[in-house]
């Protein structure tokens, strides 16, 4: 149906209008996956330190109540 | 009618507020959980505890202006949230007294009379403004009170309303010795009438027999 | 009363089942979203044929439609999660309404912006005033809003619970808002070729569009259900099972802390 | 329950009567838009009472947003909407006496002077009656449906241009049937079916926003 690759990115003359709208799609979609495995990755970290805290504090308390 | 009698004869202990269950958070904090009691005519109930740790969002919770995280509050067995018949025989008074700056006292009684179905009549309002000493303030607006006379203005709506049970956040807050001493009075005498009050204070209640005392935050 | 007012159906889906359920559903959904959307691009590009009018230009129909109807359908069902919200006082299904608005507004705003690429060639001007163009202006704004109100409250909860209201009360007024839209633009007859207004669509065409459709589906719900996750997370990152889905294990202290599980009332009075 | 409505009713326009700066503002504001707006596209009477019926009922949806601000905001500062809230009565009817209110205060002024300011813009004869009556049954709308702007938005910081946000989308369908009607009277078309739907939305609104309005209360109370 194309006529090479040319011929496809062209588009009979309406390359830009398809590509801009399938570039922004394509853009759009990575960001907000990007951003919201950003924002997964920053919430496991705060889980994990919290978690790892709250065992120091659990410590500290036992030595407290040692001595 | 006969629902009346049988608590004026004195078989009435029945406790008419009962909370079970109680939990409330505020912003994210929790403030109190499985909170029970239960309130029968003739009962006071002093809430205590220090800053911050839910008295005020307790009171709310009670008159179902807050909605608890768990638990309920009842009234005569029905569960208070959005409940309007019990919303007539309460009367609260909160931090914000409620009362509008641009009316003046006699103005606001008036008003809230209305607001809540009930006429008072000329006479009665100005035997409850003379009581509070609200009297030659009567017809002035309240944006030119004091902080105290406010108070008393809130304090003279209270004594008009019929209400059974008076809910009140740190009702001594801007009253002097002798306003202290005499709401003291009144508090007592609703309870000997078969009426009921849950209140906070920082400051010490005397004059009221036998207050039950509920701690929060311990 | 906490256990009697909660409904079964949500105690299944618990703060930790939950979790992993996205865990489990979410590269299926991705695989899925993958696999359409190959399939409804080459049927698309290489299978459809040129439309006789618009030439190639038309293409942009098999994003522009689905993401039109993404949004509309994003926000109904933001609004149908805000009454469950509501009405049962499910904290997840706010989480669910919360976590769908971003999505919703980026399908809108793609929306948009393809259908005023599409125009450009078209009708030779990159914006006019046509219904579907200006209705997905107006959908955009709701969920701003929707946005802006949940973020702005002091109090999260506070916040989501105006948030929903208002997601009921827009999607009481999403119809009535479309219905006037349309009605204004027949009146005013200035555009006489409508987008996306293809009466005789190949049969190759429409099943390029069915096929990015469901693609769009599963992609919205993919990242959705991965934002709910996410944000639930980071509403009880306190909570034991929180702690015991990220690192795998139980942490020494069985009773937790005190702060407790957030998503569910009262499972632990 | 009726008296309690009276009373809220007639204590929300003596505070009004006691306020009448606050309303003069408003009413001070749409004369301004409107006649800012000959400045603003030119005196050319042709443009001008094209662009009439638009301009009028911008400016009317505008002054509304204005006044909205201090509807729930005062009676919630001072503790009165807590009050308000544990009355006997349904919130929602409370609400509604009150938007009746603020109607009487806001809408009704602007209707009363838009045919003056009609006349200025060009319009004639019984295009100003059409201008008067899609106010009169569309700013009630506008009063409804701004009322659960402010109620939402109620101590909530930003809470000025977050009520704009949120309420200038749900009006789109007031707007264009009440500018609508305007320029169909102008152009002698048939003005009636604008009505109806004007009327519609007015008996949809009525029972839906006040019960919307006090839910929102009663969670910016909580």
């Amino acid at each position: 149906m194309w006529d090479g690759i040319g011929d496809f990115l062209a588009m009979g003359g309406h390359g830009p209008w398809v590509w801009g709208s399938y570039g922004l799609m394509a853009v759009m979609i990575v960001a907000e996956m990007l951003l919201l495995e950003h924002r997964r990755r920053k919430v496991y970290k705060l889980v994990q330190w919290r978690a790892r805290t709250a065992r120091a504090s659990e410590r500290f308390e036992k030595r407290r109540a040692r001595v | 009618m006969s629902g009346l009698k049988r608590e004026a004869s004195g078989v009435a202990k029945r406790p008419l507020l009962d909370v079970s269950g109680l939990a409330c958070r505020r912003g994210g904090v929790d403030l109190f959980s499985q909170l029970d009691f239960r309130l029968a005519p003739g009962e006071f109930l002093l809430v205590k505890g220090d800053n911050g740790c839910g008295k005020t969002t307790l009171l709310r919770a009670l008159c179902g202006l807050t909605r608890p995280v768990a638990g309920v509050v009842r009234w005569r067995g029905e569960t208070v949230w959005a409940h309007d018949a019990f919303a007539s025989e309460l009367h609260y008074i909160g931090h914000r007294e409620g009362v509008k700056d641009e009316l003046t006292p006699l103005e606001n009684l008036v008003v809230y009379g209305g607001l809540r179905d009930e006429r008072y009549s000329e006479a009665d309002c100005a035997e409850v403004l003379a009581e509070v000493g609200l009297m030659e303030a009567s017809v002035v607006p309240v944006r030119y009170l004091s902080q105290g006379q406010r108070r008393r203005c809130a304090l003279a709506r209270m004594l008009l309303s019929p209400a059974k049970l008076w809910i009140l956040d740190e009702p001594y807050n801007a009253l002097d010795q002798a306003a202290v001493a005499w709401l003291s009075n009144k508090v007592r005498d609703h309870l000997l009438g078969g009426g009921m009050v849950v209140a906070t204070s920082h400051q010490p209640v005397t004059g009221v027999p036998d207050p039950r005392v509920l701690e929060l935050g311990r | 009363m906490a256990t009697d007012r909660s409904i079964p159906w949500f105690k299944f889906l618990s703060p930790p089942a939950f979790h992993q359920l996205v865990d489990r559903l979410v590269p299926w959904l991705w695989g899925g979203a993958a696999v359409l959307a190959v399939a409804g691009l080459y049927v698309g590009f290489f299978v459809a044929p040129p439309d006789y009018q618009q030439g190639n230009s038309y293409r942009i129909m098999f994003i522009h439609v689905p993401a039109a109807w993404m949004g509309m359908l994003i926000y109904l069902l933001m609004a149908m999660y805000a009454i469950i919200h509501l009405a049962w006082r499910v904290r997840l299904a706010d989480v669910m309404a919360r976590s769908l608005a971003p999505t919703g507004a980026l399908m809108t705003a793609l929306a948009l912006w393809t259908g005023s690429l599409w125009g450009a060639p078209t009708w030779g001007t990159y914006w006019v005033w046509d219904a579907r163009l200006t209705s997905s202006l107006i959908l955009l704004f709701l969920f701003l809003g929707y946005l802006a109100l949940h973020a702005a409250a002091s109090d999260r909860e506070k916040g989501g619970r105006a948030a929903s209201l208002l997601a009921i009360v827009g999607a009481v007024n999403v119809p009535i808002i479309y219905f006037s839209v349309k009605w204004w633009n027949t009146l005013h007859q200035g555009i006489s070729v409508t987008v996306a207004d293809a009466p005789s669509m190949a049969p190759s065409m429409f099943s390029a569009l069915l096929l990015m459709t469901f693609a769009f589906w599963l992609y919205a719900a993919a990242v959705g259900l991965r934002r709910a996750q996410v944000e639930a997370l980071e509403r009880s990152g306190d909570a034991e099972w929180a702690r015991r889905a990220i690192l795998g294990r139980v942490t020494n202290e069985p009773g937790g802390t005190k702060t407790g599980d957030t998503m569910i009332r009262g499972r632990r009075g | 329950m009726r008296r309690a409505l009276w009373t809220i009713l007639w204590r929300d326009v003596g505070l009004v009567v006691t306020r009448r700066q606050d309303v003069l503002t408003v009413v001070a504001f749409f004369v301004i838009v409107i006649m800012l707006f000959p400045l603003a596209v030119g005196p050319e009477p042709e443009i001008l009472r094209e662009l009439a019926p638009g301009g009028v009922w911008l400016a009317a949806v505008l002054a509304h947003l204005l006044a909205l601000d201090r509807l729930f905001a005062d009676d919630w500062r001072d503790g009165t909407l807590e009050q308000l809230a544990v009355t006997p009565q349904p919130l929602a009817l409370i609400v509604l006496a009150k938007l009746a209110a603020h109607w009487v205060a806001i809408g009704l002024p602007l209707v009363l002077l838009s045919p003056v300011l009609g006349y200025t813009l060009g319009l004639h004869g019984a295009t100003l009656g059409v201008l008067a009556a899609s106010l009169a049954l569309g700013t009630p709308v506008l009063v409804l449906l701004g009322a659960t702007g402010a109620a939402l938005t109620l101590g909530v910081r930003g809470g000025g241009a977050l009520m704009a946000l949120l309420i200038l989308p749900l009006i789109v369908p007031v707007l264009i049937l009440g500018s609508g009607a305007v320029s169909q009277a102008i152009y002698g078309g048939d003005i009636l079916p604008y009505f109806y739907l004007l009327a519609a939305l007015l008996a949809l609104a009525l029972p839906l926003a006040p019960l919307a309005i006090s839910a929102a209360l009663r969670i910016a109370l909580d």
